[in-house]
């Protein structure tokens, strides 16, 4: 399977929010508006490109070679907290302008199941380390496309009188229900072309 | 660390209304919708879900007093990967069907928000029968919905409910709309019902976060 | 005498447009569509036409007694969706799927956001989406031929087009609608006709139409034959399948299209390109509907950065050229 | 002659000017009671000179400008200051102070009117000015802007062309019409005023084309000054606004606010405003009569009067043969920016152009609808802005979010409410949103 269609198939065929149901929380919770959106969504990229390429060299060089997967759970979510704490304090040092614009939102990623998600699921995949940094990379870009989407419909619902049983979470999910409708169009999308 | 003085009952059965984390508090979304295609999922994944969140009640609770505040957040991280790891070796030894079908949602257990929303502010501060009976209260709630959930894009997605070899109604009297099973009709269906808990029982003067 | 002047904002003259009026006008655009569909699929048509529509009106009604909101059926809107919807269903198709499709369209797509002009996805694909999903049977079998009403065999002209490149059906069948297909969406010449009664009227803008089956034909033009590039049949490319229907009806749907020119031009673009990704290289033979509902998701940032130039706006653009200019000086 | 086509956004509006656009000007006579308000311009309200019980001739002035933007007024006719006291303002919409004068019926005139020169070669530009400011001269066109100040521009701004506002385009209004076909020669000797006061070396005269017989007087009017030309524009509405004649006649924008023509060397000015300065000029008469329409289906007998500032509506529409059929809605100003009264016992200001009384028929009553986003008014807009937005945002009170969508822009003509299916008061919301955004930027 090509790069391409690993990019194609995070971001379109099963994106990670409409067709796989990893990174939910973060995602009604974070989308009131673009700005705080956009945000997010930078963290999300730049964390889970990340911590996919370092637990998968992780998984090669420390817990296949010592035969230890049964502490996989464990051993990979260690690896995302420290990577996280690492990373915010990288970032104050060094990039004191995206570390402010991202700031918020880095620990909250700590807890973000599609950080965690996307490593298990470069492990039941097989892939490698090039293989799991492009996969995290495009489901990362994938769960970026449906919350700056989901931001921009969401902006609109302040112009409007929502009924205050539907007020938050529950408008917010069948919204994002009616959204993977329209994704459901993607399925199959190149199969079997790359 | 201010003790509650709650007496264990309310411990229990807070979890199913006020403090409801899938409707009234909205927290665990990921699992709530993913597993929810059949009764049997949800079941499972609700005691998977019950028994870790008991596991790091008591334990957060006993050592409570000797957890350091500042670096409290990777140690309830250890107290609830432990009981993860348990339920992954167990379930894929005696369940393996079940394990498959959960998928990579076990392991997700760790990062569920329910689990260290509940350490974080009630096992921390209670004492441990307290924290047994919040983790039993809040797990078997979990369980509950994930169940209605469940039975609900069941037996609307298939056309029946199906308990092992049992299945109620033998025959589906409709033509059942796969949709349901599929992601749209997960959170359509969760979201209606949010709706109408929040039309019915949570409307008694709760403001839903 | 005085005590009876009407106090009120100016301006004190309005436009003959109303809300109503220009949902009646799209049911009188549709008509043409609809009684061909009748004419070429038979009454099994008609029946489904009615059930859709009088399932809409009544969902919305409900709805809006449950919710204790005034009940707004009658502008019509509802009926245009129950319509719509109807006019992509597969002829044959069972009578409680309308019902159920329609219910859904006006409920969840519609109605819990807070009534007409809240929704952000065009009611009725979104009501066809999930009944494709929730019935794929169905919604992928139940086709007719024309004029003998009888089950077809074999797949559908569109299906056999994205894999051939050609069709076997002439121009002038194609254009008369007698082909297999969706209830309202095969006689071309009736969906012509109703698109430019609305143009004349004003109703919609033609970029979005112009737009769409610009790009499809395009694209099916550059990627529609498997024999090489630039060698596709593009016209049978948007008389096939539901573009057409789609690009006139659907897409131009006020409430989930932009509000800019341009923007309604992008939108066409998008569409056109999406129902050609699908519909070459997709999982399903028609990507219409999910072409248009991912336009309509993707709406409100197009209008959010797809803005006219205010009156005035060079002044700032030399003002601050000039401020720029003045810096690095 | 230029004409011009082409159209920037705007509505085609039903025209409605045959009920009165060939009714010749009458003067309206003198009513019982004047009533001046002492703000019936843009900037500061003038200062009353006078007391009650003094007695007044006809042009006399009676109060004076107060600093440099502001305009004196003067008595339209001869009789005795009955008072100083606040009266409802039509235009301000709130109680205002005003004078109010008992007309004595002999319309006598003071000394001071007398022709001040015959020709425009023994005036100085600076004596011009010093006229309009002495006449109390405003802008006529609707925002009564003081004219003195308008033909001052700053060194750094020059102005190299002049454009008479002929357009006109709000419907049932013939004033400025019946002006131009019966007093072209007047109109452009003000005009050729205004050209020398503000140092413009070119005249454009702008006239909308469903107004011929004015095009005609205008052209033989021009023919012997080669440096005025005559442009003729498609009837669209709003082509009279300021910013839109100036983009469709020299093809220039004016920048965002707070700017102004000026900045692209540009003066505007009503067709009123130029007679009014020959008046002064010629007659030595200062602002105290205008041409006034009074029109709509709900008025017997429309006609175009010349009135003295000052006169109640009721005496106006009395006049027009009162009312036809019962009248549902009394608008002071046009159909498209005009203010609806709550009764006609309201004076007429200096910057009134038109009366108009609708009867139920005319009047739509339908209700406000949600948007439904059918970009009809984003279509219209001349100021490129986009109306359902802003109005959107002002309706929710969000008035940061309408400042970034400019609300301030608007320049409040009404063709984006005119063109909303759903009947929405887009305007109403926008003027509300500029009110609020005005004060926070002051807070």
């Amino acid at each position: 399977m090509s790069i391409i269609a690993i990019i194609i198939g995070g971001v379109l065929v099963n994106n990670f929010i409409f067709m796989q149901y990893l990174g939910i929380c973060p995602f009604i919770g974070v989308s009131q508006n673009l700005e705080t959106a956009m945000g997010m969504s930078g963290a999300v990229v730049f964390v889970m490109t990340i911590a996919s390429a370092v637990t998968a060299a992780f998984e090669q060089f420390v817990l296949a070679r010592f035969g230890l997967e049964y502490l996989r759970t464990i051993a990979y979510i260690l690896v995302i907290a420290a990577f996280v704490q690492l990373v915010e304090i990288f970032m104050k040092k060094t990039l004191p302008g995206l570390y402010k614009a991202l700031g918020i939102y880095l620990p909250l990623i700590t807890t973000n199941c599609a950080v965690l998600g996307v490593t298990m699921l470069n492990v039941r995949q097989g892939y490698g380390i090039l293989m799991s940094t492009i996969n995290g990379f495009a489901g990362a870009l994938g769960w970026s496309l449906a919350i700056i989407i989901f931001a921009g419909i969401r902006e609109r619902w302040q112009l409007m009188d929502i009924p205050p049983a539907l007020e938050g979470f529950p408008l917010a999910l069948i919204s994002t229900g009616l959204m993977s409708l329209a994704f459901l169009g993607f399925v199959g999308l190149f199969k079997g072309l790359f | 660390m201010k003790e509650s003085k709650s007496s264990l009952g309310f411990d229990f059965i807070k979890g199913f209304i006020q403090e409801n984390p899938t409707f009234a508090l909205a927290i665990g979304m990921c699992p709530t919708l993913a597993v929810t295609t059949s009764v049997v999922n949800g079941f499972w994944m609700g005691i998977a879900v019950l028994f870790v969140l008991t596991f790091a009640n008591v334990f957060v609770s006993l050592l409570r007093n000797f957890i350091p505040d500042e670096i409290r957040i990777p140690i309830f991280v250890i107290l609830i990967a432990t009981p993860v790891v348990i339920v992954e070796l167990v379930m894929k030894a005696y369940l393996p069907a079940i394990y498959e079908v959960l998928g990579i949602f076990v392991p997700l257990i760790v990062v569920n928000c329910i689990i260290i929303a509940r350490a974080e502010a009630f096992a921390y501060r209670n004492p441990v029968m307290n924290s047994l009976m919040d983790g039993l209260g809040i797990g078997a709630a979990f369980t509950v919905n994930l169940m209605i959930v469940g039975g609900i894009r069941e037996f609307l997605g298939t056309g029946q409910i199906v308990f092992g070899s049992a299945a109620f109604p033998s025959v589906p009297f409709f033509e059942p709309a796969a949709v349901m099973l599929t992601p749209p009709g997960g959170f359509i269906t969760l979201g209606i019902l949010m709706a109408l808990f929040n039309v019915t029982i949570g409307a008694k003067g709760k403001t839903n976060d | 005498m005085d005590d009876k002047l009407l106090i009120t904002p100016a301006p004190h003259i309005s436009s003959v447009k109303t809300v109503r009026g220009i949902m009646l006008d799209v049911v009188i655009s549709l008509l043409p569509a609809t009684l061909a569909g009748i004419i070429i699929f038979g009454i099994r048509s008609l029946q489904l036409v009615l059930a859709s529509v009088i399932a809409a009106v009544a969902a919305e009604a409900i709805y809006q007694k449950v919710a204790k909101k005034p009940v707004t059926v009658n502008d019509m809107s509802a009926v245009v969706t129950g319509l719509l919807l109807a006019l992509t269903l597969p002829p044959d198709a069972p009578i409680w799927i309308p019902i159920i499709g329609s219910a859904f369209a006006i409920i969840v797509a519609k109605q819990i956001f807070g009534g007409l002009g809240t929704n952000f996805v065009n009611p009725a694909l979104a009501g066809r989406a999930f009944i494709v999903a929730a019935w794929p049977l169905h919604m992928t079998q139940d086709w007719l031929n024309p004029m003998t009403h009888d089950a077809i065999t074999g797949a559908t002209p569109l299906a056999v087009f994205n894999n051939t490149g050609t069709t076997s059906l002439g121009v002038k069948d194609l254009l008369l609608g007698l082909r297999a297909g969706s209830l309202g969406e095969t006689c071309i010449i009736a969906l012509l006709a109703g698109g430019i009664y609305l143009i004349a009227r004003d109703v919609i803008d033609w970029r979005i139409p112009v737009g769409y089956l610009g790009t499809l034909a395009l694209g099916t033009w550059i990627f529609g034959s498997p024999n090489g590039f630039f060698q596709g049949d593009w016209l049978s490319g948007i008389l096939l399948g539901g573009a057409v229907l789609g690009s006139i009806f659907m897409a131009t749907d006020y409430v989930t299209s932009p509000v800019t020119p341009t923007g309604r031009f992008y939108m066409g673009v998008g569409a056109g390109i999406i129902t050609l990704l699908i519909r070459v290289w997709g999982g399903y033979p028609e990507g219409v509907t999910y072409a248009i509902l991912f336009m309509n998701l993707v709406t409100p940032l197009i209008d959010k950065y797809v803005v006219p130039k205010y009156y005035g706006y060079m002044h700032d653009i030399q003002a601050r050229k000039a401020a720029a200019g003045g810096g690095t000086k | 002659m230029i004409t011009i086509k082409k159209v920037f956004g705007g509505v085609d509006v039903p025209g409605k000017k045959e009920l009165s656009k060939d009714c010749p000007i009458e003067f309206a006579g003198i009513p019982g009671e004047v009533v001046l308000f002492l703000s019936q311009h843009t900037g500061a309200p003038s200062n009353p000179i006078v007391k009650p019980k003094d007695k007044v001739l006809r042009g006399q002035m009676i109060a004076e400008p107060q600093g440099t933007v502001s305009a004196a007024l003067h008595a339209p006719t001869s009789g005795v200051i009955k008072a100083i006291e606040p009266r409802f303002h039509p235009v301000q919409a709130r109680m205002a102070d005003a004078i109010i004068l008992q007309p004595d019926g002999e319309h006598v005139s003071d000394e001071s009117v007398k022709p001040l020169a015959s020709d425009l070669e023994d005036l100085t530009p600076e004596a011009i000015r010093t006229i309009a400011r002495q006449m109390g001269l405003v802008g006529l066109g609707g925002a009564a802007f003081p004219t003195a100040v308008k033909l001052a521009p700053p060194e750094n701004k020059p102005i190299d062309t002049y454009l008479l506002n002929g357009a006109e385009c709000e419907p049932y209004l013939t004033a400025d019409q019946r002006l131009m076909t019966e007093e072209a020669e007047k109109v452009i000797f003000g005009f050729r005023a205004f050209m020398k006061a503000s140092g413009a070396s070119r005249g454009i005269v702008c006239i909308e084309d469903n107004k011929p017989d004015s095009i005609e007087a205008m052209k033989r009017a021009i023919q012997p000054y080669s440096e005025i030309e005559l442009a003729v524009l498609t009837s669209r509405y709003p082509r009279g606004g300021e910013k839109q004649l100036i983009q469709a006649v020299l093809g220039r924008e004016v920048p965002p606010p707070p700017g102004l023509p000026l900045d692209v060397g540009v003066i505007v000015s009503n067709v009123g405003t130029a007679y009014a300065m020959a008046e002064s000029i010629l007659e030595g008469l200062p602002l105290i009569e205008r041409i006034v329409t009074v029109t709509g289906e709900g008025v017997a007998k429309p006609s175009n009067f010349k009135a003295l500032i000052g006169t109640p509506l009721s005496f106006l529409i009395d006049k027009a043969g009162g009312f036809n059929g019962t009248p549902r809605k009394v608008i002071m100003g046009g159909p498209m920016m005009g203010a609806a009264l709550r009764d006609t016992n309201v004076p007429i200001v200096k910057g009134t152009s038109g009366i108009l009384v609708f009867n139920v028929d005319q009047v739509v009553e339908e209700p406000i609808l949600p948007c439904i986003r059918c970009g009809k008014c984003v279509d219209v807009c001349p100021m490129r802005i986009q109306p359902l937005w802003i109005a959107a945002y002002s309706e929710r009170g969000l008035m940061e979010q309408a400042e970034n969508a400019r609300a301030m822009d608007c320049c409040e003509c009404g063709a984006c409410a005119f063109a909303c299916p759903a009947k929405r008061p887009l305007v109403q919301w926008i003027k509300l949103a500029k009110a609020e955004i005005t004060a926070m930027r002051r807070a």
